[in-house]
């Protein structure tokens, strides 16, 4: 029940902590708790499991997944959400695939090129749900087929082949790490880092989670809500953008059009199991990283088992609704302290 | 800034430049005219009462100036200047603060966000809160909150205590117009007494107040000047001393208000026994009974545990011990489709998000709670809902064209009807309700005061729980005064308000008590639900 | 009436612009539906179709499904019937699902065919087949273990859990490594759907598991690169031989740094033609053994069997660095 | 004293044509009707095409109703998503693809490997499908899951089971091949000579099931509920609704309803694939968009059967004239361009038709057919 009990009105000193939520949430402790126990376990049944030679590559195919889930995460919190990054990849991707390929651009042009096309398709999304005012799922459903149909276009009923090895930066090999640190995982970290540190102390962060909270009151308040909007939703199509630059240096030298296909279920299932809530308002981006590893693992797991892969999504399954429910549980119990 | 002698001034239009004027503003929604060629003018420093029936268009008019709406036509001007007002930002920035009729709050984020939402003191990017707290500290000392409030998460609170977190937060910068859309409405005597001393004090600033409300009784003791409203116009406008309370009803609803709907009579059969209810946390060994016939008001603050009673009654929430026997069972209802079947009936206290289902027609509204008097194994009729909705529609004189039009159009006093509707399409044995007239205008209220006690009459056994006095005092056979969870005192129709009130505060014997009573805050129990909180 | 179907020669009147009789292929339209467009392979087919309509004188017509689904596809193919073509050939996604679409667009006047992959307890009148199922397990087994030096373990990745050609192969190389050669074993059999990056990592887990694996198969054209991809990010490139059924340009880059052994897969341009070939015989009821007048060498291994109605290209072709640059696919 | 009373003078404000009003007020919010008017549009654009000579077949009644065989599955499952969206709260299924596969495989191995009889194989497979839905209802209505959560995590779930059980093959045979004659098309009795083909599965499926239906959503106290924990959760608990059960039946009809084209699906394959329902970017995708596009509110309450129909049968003509009119490839890609555009366009239109007419009425954003009535 509610704690607003009447306490003696002595002048407490309020901290900046008390203000804020936790540092760190009860789910992502849980995730942790889960992910530290399924690491165990799978070293002790796979010796492999815990080798560099195993974890890097399992942080590599994380990468893009947790760095998209930090846009996700913002949309969601503003009580959005956006199923179109997959094509958004797609389109990115084979345009950026075909400018290496016919011109031989550098890495930084690149990446570059890929990130601004990410960031135009998201901002479609983005004007279309804040001035359309029709709710994002529709919305980003409908230009999801905009977008393939795009991307169909670019692709022009062929494969770009010979992709030159431009951002192997990215990449699996000896080139995309450093230190055993994998740079496309480094970077998906620096981003979850520097998107924690702006929602949580930034202002135009906080105000994310008042948009979801309640938009109307947040437009009675002033919050500028639409441009918030479009922001994140371009945010999201920039990561989106820049995801496909490392799907293009961890997959082979041909892109097919199948390219992203299926991101978008696992993007919206890293967050959800991270903690943040579909209803917006609250979330995490930590939860969305552990959250992305997770589901990593619980694939790469059985594959390393050797049990049949089609389990493997069994087990995802079986997982979402296991951390989606220890957050229900601890927010009952918390209702009824 | 403008003294506070020009309080005194009778005469509007008279004296230095308004604080502001609104001229000949219409708004239409579709083809409902919400207000057509309304005019206002406030003064600095003073406290305009805004006044009029449920859906006359105070809000709207109030919205318009706060820059949540636009208007059709009209102008405004502050300080003697003209000014366009977009959007509420543009509002804001012209110094007009508004506390709205709902409270708009964000649940998931703490009281002390809250506050800054919008207008966060930033250093570099990042928000400042060691700059942003001594400020709101100091606001929620100011409306009588307890500054430990600021940690927690708004949904935490009590209804009553973010209404009370949305006026605080209104005050978070100088304000030369202060718009309160009903801040009254659900808050205890004492929390009114707190926002008085408030209201006063800022007005002796020079800010000027729109203060809205139907309580008609408070205006006289707050405000200085009334602007009356009727279907969207403003009939009239003038100091609040030239009139009475009676007067200021007849020009809301444009004619004479009949008197009293208490009736002496004899009661039938116990329908309703509570024996040692407990539920943890909300009230505790309340014994009490109601007959056929009889009507029994359930006084208490805000908090004092009364409502909680409904629900367990109802089977929303379930006792954690005593007894309770209703309609002839001893059990306690577990569900109100179960409570239903006995016929026990209850109408919820807040009617937008517990008792309206905003976009469907008023008969899907009315029938809803009756779908078994549809047709048979489980059929719906069109013709039975219509033949029962259109009856209820007049019995009730809710003012729409049909019975399809969506609930969510109507203005509060109507949507309460229909709501009260639902629950008396079968002449209930049992009827349970919750405030069953906050925020409807005097007009409505009358109605509905006929309406409970015609059901009484017809033998229905009726419980009120309220927080209005002189609501329980004039519909109520006997009345119990509910405090801290139990109950305190039993008291006939004809008790005296202070009495009432003392008994309420914790004074039971001495009602000059109830006076000082008044003045402090009174100690909330927790325990009552927020609203959209599931129950259970 | 609402409908034309009772009104003879409609719909019903397949080549009613031409209908020339004899072995002229003028006016003829013969149209294609393959599983999935915009990929290598099929649109290598689609060139070769092109070309022996170019040659031949008829209308190719191609259309797929921009998804690898059953559903899909079947919609192309009642628009191909509504057009009233002479030929119809489908490479279905699902043979089952093909055979009653095909019933009705014989029961329309359209000879129909079947190419890629077979639908055969249907009416379809021949198969256009690349390589027969043995030809394929076999080369890739056996260009697999030559490089793994005929004893170790190895594991496959296959793609579609469903696809049946690709379970066929497979069903091919487990019987066949386990009679011919003893030694070797294979561990595991894992599938990642169309997805390159996926068919990487799944390789690279494989590889974990199972350190002493020394052989990857790639079972279609996107984990044929894919677990080329995962041994040379791997640095194991000369430890994990790695063989696969992918489109020569998309295994140059692997074939040349030894991350893959071998591509098998057969001359796709050629077996476009070998079908537009086909349905020109078709439409004209004419001898499909008779390959003689064919000028294409590519075609000249292939093989007719009257009485399984197979048209067969040839046995399947072993890419390597060598040859591998001279396709443009 | 001074009673400043102020002057109604008469509304200047022209009275709009009717025409106009129609348009903007009536018309183009119900959905329906802008359903009907672009498919009646589509229908007179393709004769003409088709009489300029631009299409590449004739374009007639016959290819119209042949194409009917692919509108059953996507009409029935965007009336699947019809139950749990109206549910409210979120409601969702992204699972419905993966039961279909799964109640499909189910269904032909009680019908082919069991040698059940056909009546007690498809009951028992939508009896299944009910019991697949049943869990995701129970999750989400007596757990209080998030909908997109639950039915994420069965899509996974069921997908993969689907997969196991049938060892990744097809399942068929004679008895299977054989019931491809429930959804093949067929002449109508006593009228059918002067009319198309129709496809059986029409009749058998989507005639019975919509009817159903329509009766239970518009002409029973469940429908009710449902329109009411849609609505307003709370305020339903407060009339005395048992909402729990309510939205766990609406999963369950959706699970029964996915387990129907399942059976469905197997007729029109002529084999149980374990991937039917959940290949290329699966069946839940475009169930919802169909749903979305024919009126469904996704915040919940709203949502017609008329719309359903239209907008799955605009979809399924509109998919069958882009493949006449574009050649290869672009054809199929069109396709896509086609499905965004007219959703985005139907809900981008209704949507600020609504919002002109009734100013400020915040909830729902996109719903048609609600506007508080003028008039
Ligand atoms: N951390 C960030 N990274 C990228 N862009 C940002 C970031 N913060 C803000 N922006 C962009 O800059 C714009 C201005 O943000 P800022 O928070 O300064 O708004 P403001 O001008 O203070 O608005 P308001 O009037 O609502 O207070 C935002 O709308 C957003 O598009
Ligand atoms: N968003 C809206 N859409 C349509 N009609 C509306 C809307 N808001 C208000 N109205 C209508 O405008 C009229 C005035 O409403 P308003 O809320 O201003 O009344 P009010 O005087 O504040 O009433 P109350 O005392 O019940 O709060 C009513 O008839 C109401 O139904
Ligand atoms: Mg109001
Ligand atoms: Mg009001």
């Amino acid at each position: 029940m509610s704690t607003d009990t009447v306490a003696p009105a002595a002048a407490k000193p309020l901290s900046l902590r008390r203000i804020l939520p936790p540092i760190v949430t009860g789910q992502e402790i849980v995730l942790l708790g889960v992910l530290v126990i399924l690491w165990v376990l799978l070293g002790i049944f796979t010796p492999a499991f815990l080798t560099p030679a195993s974890i890097g590559p399992l942080l590599v195919q994380v990468a893009p997944i947790a760095l998209i889930g930090v846009g996700m995460t913002f949309v969601i919190i503003t009580a959005g959400i956006d199923v179109s990054v997959a094509a958004m990849i797609m389109v990115s991707a084979v345009t950026t695939a075909r400018m290496l390929v016919a011109f031989d651009i550098p890495a930084i042009a690149a990446v570059l090129v890929a990130i601004v096309i990410g960031a135009a398709l998201g901002a479609i999304n983005g004007f279309l749900i804040a001035y359309g005012r029709v709710h994002p799922i529709i919305i980003t459903f409908g230009t999801a087929n905009l977008f393939q149909w795009l991307g169909l276009r670019v692709f022009d009923s062929s494969t770009v082949n010979g992709i030159p090895s431009t951002l192997e930066f990215f990449g699996r090999g000896g080139a995309g790490s450093t230190l055993g640190v994998p740079h496309s995982f480094a970077i998906a970290v620096i981003a979850v880092a520097a998107a924690w540190w702006f929602l949580r102390y930034a202002k135009a962060g906080r105000n994310l989670y008042a948009i979801g909270g309640n938009q109307n009151a947040a437009r009675l308040a002033g919050i500028k809500v639409q441009p918030r909007l479009v922001w994140v939703y371009v945010v999201t199509g920039a990561l989106a953008g820049l995801a496909a630059c490392m799907v293009i240096a961890t997959g082979t030298a041909t892109l097919d059009q199948s390219v992203g296909s299926g991101k978008e279920l696992q993007v919206i299932a890293a967050v959800v199991i991270g903690g943040t809530s579909i209803l917006g308002g609250r979330g995490s981006v930590v939860g969305t990283l552990l959250g992305a590893i997770l589901v990593q693992t619980v694939v790469s797991g059985v594959t390393q088992l050797g049990w049949p892969t089609q389990l493997g999504f069994l087990f995802v399954g079986i997982f979402i609704l296991v951390a989606v429910g220890t957050d229900l549980i601890r927010e009952r119990t918390r209702r009824r302290a | 800034m403008t003294d506070t002698a020009q309080r005194t001034d009778p005469a509007p239009g008279q004296g230095p430049t308004p604080r502001l004027e609104m001229r000949d503003i219409s708004k239409r929604y579709g083809g409902v005219r919400a207000i057509r060629h309304a005019d206002i003018t406030v003064r600095p420093g003073t406290v305009h009462a805004l006044v009029g029936e449920n859906g006359a268009g105070k809000s709207t008019l109030i919205k318009i100036l706060a820059g949540a709406e636009r208007p059709d036509t009209g102008t405004i001007a502050i300080d003697g200047h003209d000014v366009s007002i977009a959007s509420t930002t543009d509002a804001i920035a012209l110094g007009v603060q508004t506390v709205y009729q709902e409270p708009q709050l964000f649940p998931e984020l703490t009281v002390a966000e809250n506050f800054f939402v919008g207008r966060e003191i930033t250093r570099g990017p990042t928000i400042d809160w060691r700059a942003q707290a001594p400020r709101m500290l100091e606001l929620l000392d100011t409306v009588g909150l307890d500054r430990s409030l600021a940690s927690q998460p708004l949904g935490a609170l009590s209804i009553a205590k973010q209404q009370q977190v949305s006026i605080a937060k209104a005050l978070l910068e100088q304000a030369s117009v202060l718009i309160l859309d009903e801040p009254s409405a659900i808050l205890t005597d004492a929390e009114i007494e707190v926002l008085f001393g408030v209201v006063r004090r800022l007005a002796a600033d020079g800010v000027s107040i729109i203060y809205i409300s139907h309580r008609l009784d408070e205006l006289f003791r707050i405000a200085d000047e009334v602007t009356i409203m009727r279907d969207g116009e403003t009939v009239s406008s003038q100091p609040i001393g030239e009139l009475t309370v009676r007067e200021i009803a007849e020009r809301m609803v444009g004619g004479e208000i009949a008197e009293g709907v208490h009736k002496e009579g004899e009661h039938g059969d116990l329908v309703l026994e509570l024996e040692h209810l407990t539920l943890d946390g909300a009230f505790s060994d309340v014994s009490l009974s109601v007959r056929a016939g009889e009507v029994v008001g359930l006084y208490g603050l805000v908090g004092s545990g009364a409502a909680e009673v409904g629900e367990v009654v109802y089977g929303m929430r379930a006792a954690s011990s005593g007894r309770m026997r209703a309609a002839g069972d001893d059990r306690h209802p577990a569900t109100p489709s179960e409570a239903k079947r006995r016929g026990i009936r209850m109408v919820p206290a807040n009617r937008s998000s517990q008792g309206s289902f905003s976009f469907q027609p008023i008969a899907f509204n009315i029938t809803i709670g009756s779908l078994g008097l549809l047709g048979r194994l489980g059929w719906v009729s069109p013709k039975a809902e219509r033949r029962i909705s259109d009856d209820l529609i007049r019995r009730l004189a809710v003012k729409t064209p049909s019975g399809r039009q969506p609930i969510g159009a109507m203005s509060g006093g109507n949507a309460q009807k229909v709501v009260l509707a639902r629950q008396i399409v079968e002449q209930p044995r049992l009827l349970v309700l919750a405030e069953p007239t906050q925020g409807v205008d005097v007009g409505a209220k009358e109605e509905i005061h006929r309406i409970i006690a015609d059901l009484a009459e017809r033998g229905t056994a009726v419980l009120v729980i309220t927080t209005d006095l002189a609501e329980v005092q004039r519909i109520a056979d006997r009345i119990l005064v509910f405090r801290s969870g139990r109950v305190a005192h039993e008291f006939p129709p004809s008790a005296s308000q202070a009495s009432l009130l003392a008994a309420a505060a914790g004074a039971v014997d001495d009602p000059a008590a109830a006076q000082t009573a008044t003045g402090q805050p009174v100690a909330d129990l927790p325990g009552r639900p927020t609203p959209g909180e599931e129950p259970r | 009436g609402c409908t034309s179907r009772n009104e003879p020669g409609e719909s019903a009147a397949p080549g009613a612009s031409g209908g020339t009789e004899g072995a002229s292929a003028e006016g003829l339209t013969i149209a294609f539906v393959p599983k999935l467009q915009g990929i290598p392979y099929f649109e290598a087919m689609n060139t070769g179709g092109q070309q022996a309509a170019e040659e031949l004188g008829f209308e190719w017509l191609y259309q797929g499904p921009t998804t690898a689904d059953a559903a899909a596809q079947a919609d192309i193919v009642r628009s191909f019937i509504q057009q009233g073509v002479d030929v119809l050939f489908v490479a279905p996604n699902d043979p089952n699902s093909m055979a009653p679409l095909l019933e009705e667009a014989q029961a329309a006047g359209i000879h129909v065919a079947t190419t890629d992959t077979d639908a055969p307890d249907s009416v379809r009148e021949v198969f256009v087949n690349q390589a027969s199922v043995e030809g394929i397990g076999q080369a890739l087994t056996d260009t697999l273990l030559e490089a793994m030096g005929g004893s170790g373990k190895y594991a496959i990745v296959s793609c579609g859990e469903t696809a049946a050609n690709l379970n066929a192969w497979i069903e091919v190389q487990e019987e066949y490594t386990a009679s011919e050669y003893p030694d070797a074993e294979i561990v595991d059999v894992v599938y990642a759907g169309e997805d390159q990056a996926m068919a990487t990592q799944m390789a690279t887990d494989l590889m974990n598991s199972n350190p002493d694996l020394t052989g990857l198969v790639g079972e279609c054209t996107s984990s044929a690169p894919g677990v080329a991809q995962a041994v040379q990010d791997a640095g194991r490139t000369g430890e994990v031989f790695t063989v696969g059924l992918g489109t020569p340009q998309s295994m140059l880059p692997y074939l040349e740094s030894g991350a893959s052994s071998g591509s098998i897969l057969w001359d796709v341009e050629a077996l476009g033609y070998l079908t537009g070939w086909a349905g020109v015989q078709l439409a004209n009821d004419g001898d499909l053994g008779d390959l003689s007048g064919v000028d294409n060498e590519a075609l000249a291994e292939a093989e007719y069997d009257e009485a399984s109605g197979v048209l067969l290209l040839g046995p399947p072709t072993v890419f390597t660095a060598e040859n591998a640059g001279d396709y443009d696919y | 004293m001074t009673a400043v009373t102020t002057p109604t003078t008469a509304d200047q404000r022209r009275e709009p044509s009717r025409f106009r009003d129609w348009i903007t007020g009536g018309a183009l919010k119900d959905r329906a009707v802008l359903l009907l008017a672009l498919i009646v549009v589509l229908l007179v654009a393709m004769a003409i095409l088709d009489g300029i000579g631009l299409t590449s077949g004739r374009f007639n009644s016959d290819y119209l109703a042949s194409t009917l065989i692919a509108y059953v599955p996507l009409a029935l499952l965007a009336l699947a998503e019809l139950f749990v969206i109206t549910s409210g709260r979120g409601g969702i299924d992204l699972s419905v693809g993966s039961m279909v596969s799964l109640t499909g495989i189910v269904f032909a191995m009680l019908y082919q490997q069991v040698g059940l009889p056909l009546a007690v194989a498809v009951v028992l497979a939508v009896a299944f499908g009910a019991l697949l839905g049943a869990v995701n209802g129970f999750l989400t209505a007596y757990l209080g899951y998030p909908a997109l959560i639950t039915t994420l995590a069965t899509f996974y779930a069921y997908r993969s089971i689907a997969l196991v059980v049938s060892e990744q093959r097809p399942i068929s045979g004679p008895e299977i091949s054989e019931f491809y004659s429930a959804a093949k098309a067929i002449e109508l009795p006593v009228i059918g000579g002067g009319l198309p083909l129709v496809p059986l599965g029409v009749f058998t499926f989507l005639l019975p099931v919509a009817i159903v239906a329509w009766f239970v959503l518009n002409r029973t106290t469940y429908g009710r509920k449902l329109y009411a924990i849609g609505t307003n959760d709370t305020a339903a608990q407060w009339a005395g609704i048992d909402t729990r059960r309510t939205r766990m039946m609406a999963y369950v009809t959706a699970g029964a309803i996915a387990g129907l084209v399942g059976v469905y699906t197997v007729a029109q394959f002529a084999s149980a694939r374990p991937d039917a329902g959940t290949s290329g970017s699966g069946m839940a995708l475009p169930a919802i968009t169909i749903a979305v596009l024919g009126g469904v509110a996704i915040t919940g309450g709203i949502g017609r059967l008329s719309g359903i129909l239209l907008a799955a049968l605009l979809i399924v003509w509109l998919n069958a004239s882009i493949l006449l009119v574009v050649p290869g490839n672009e054809g199929a890609q069109a396709q896509l361009l086609a499905l965004g555009v007219v959703l985005l366009g139907a809900s981008l239109l209704s949507n600020a038709t609504i919002r002109r007419r009734q100013g400020g009425l915040a909830k729902p954003l996109s719903v048609p057919g609600t506007a508080p009535g003028a008039k």
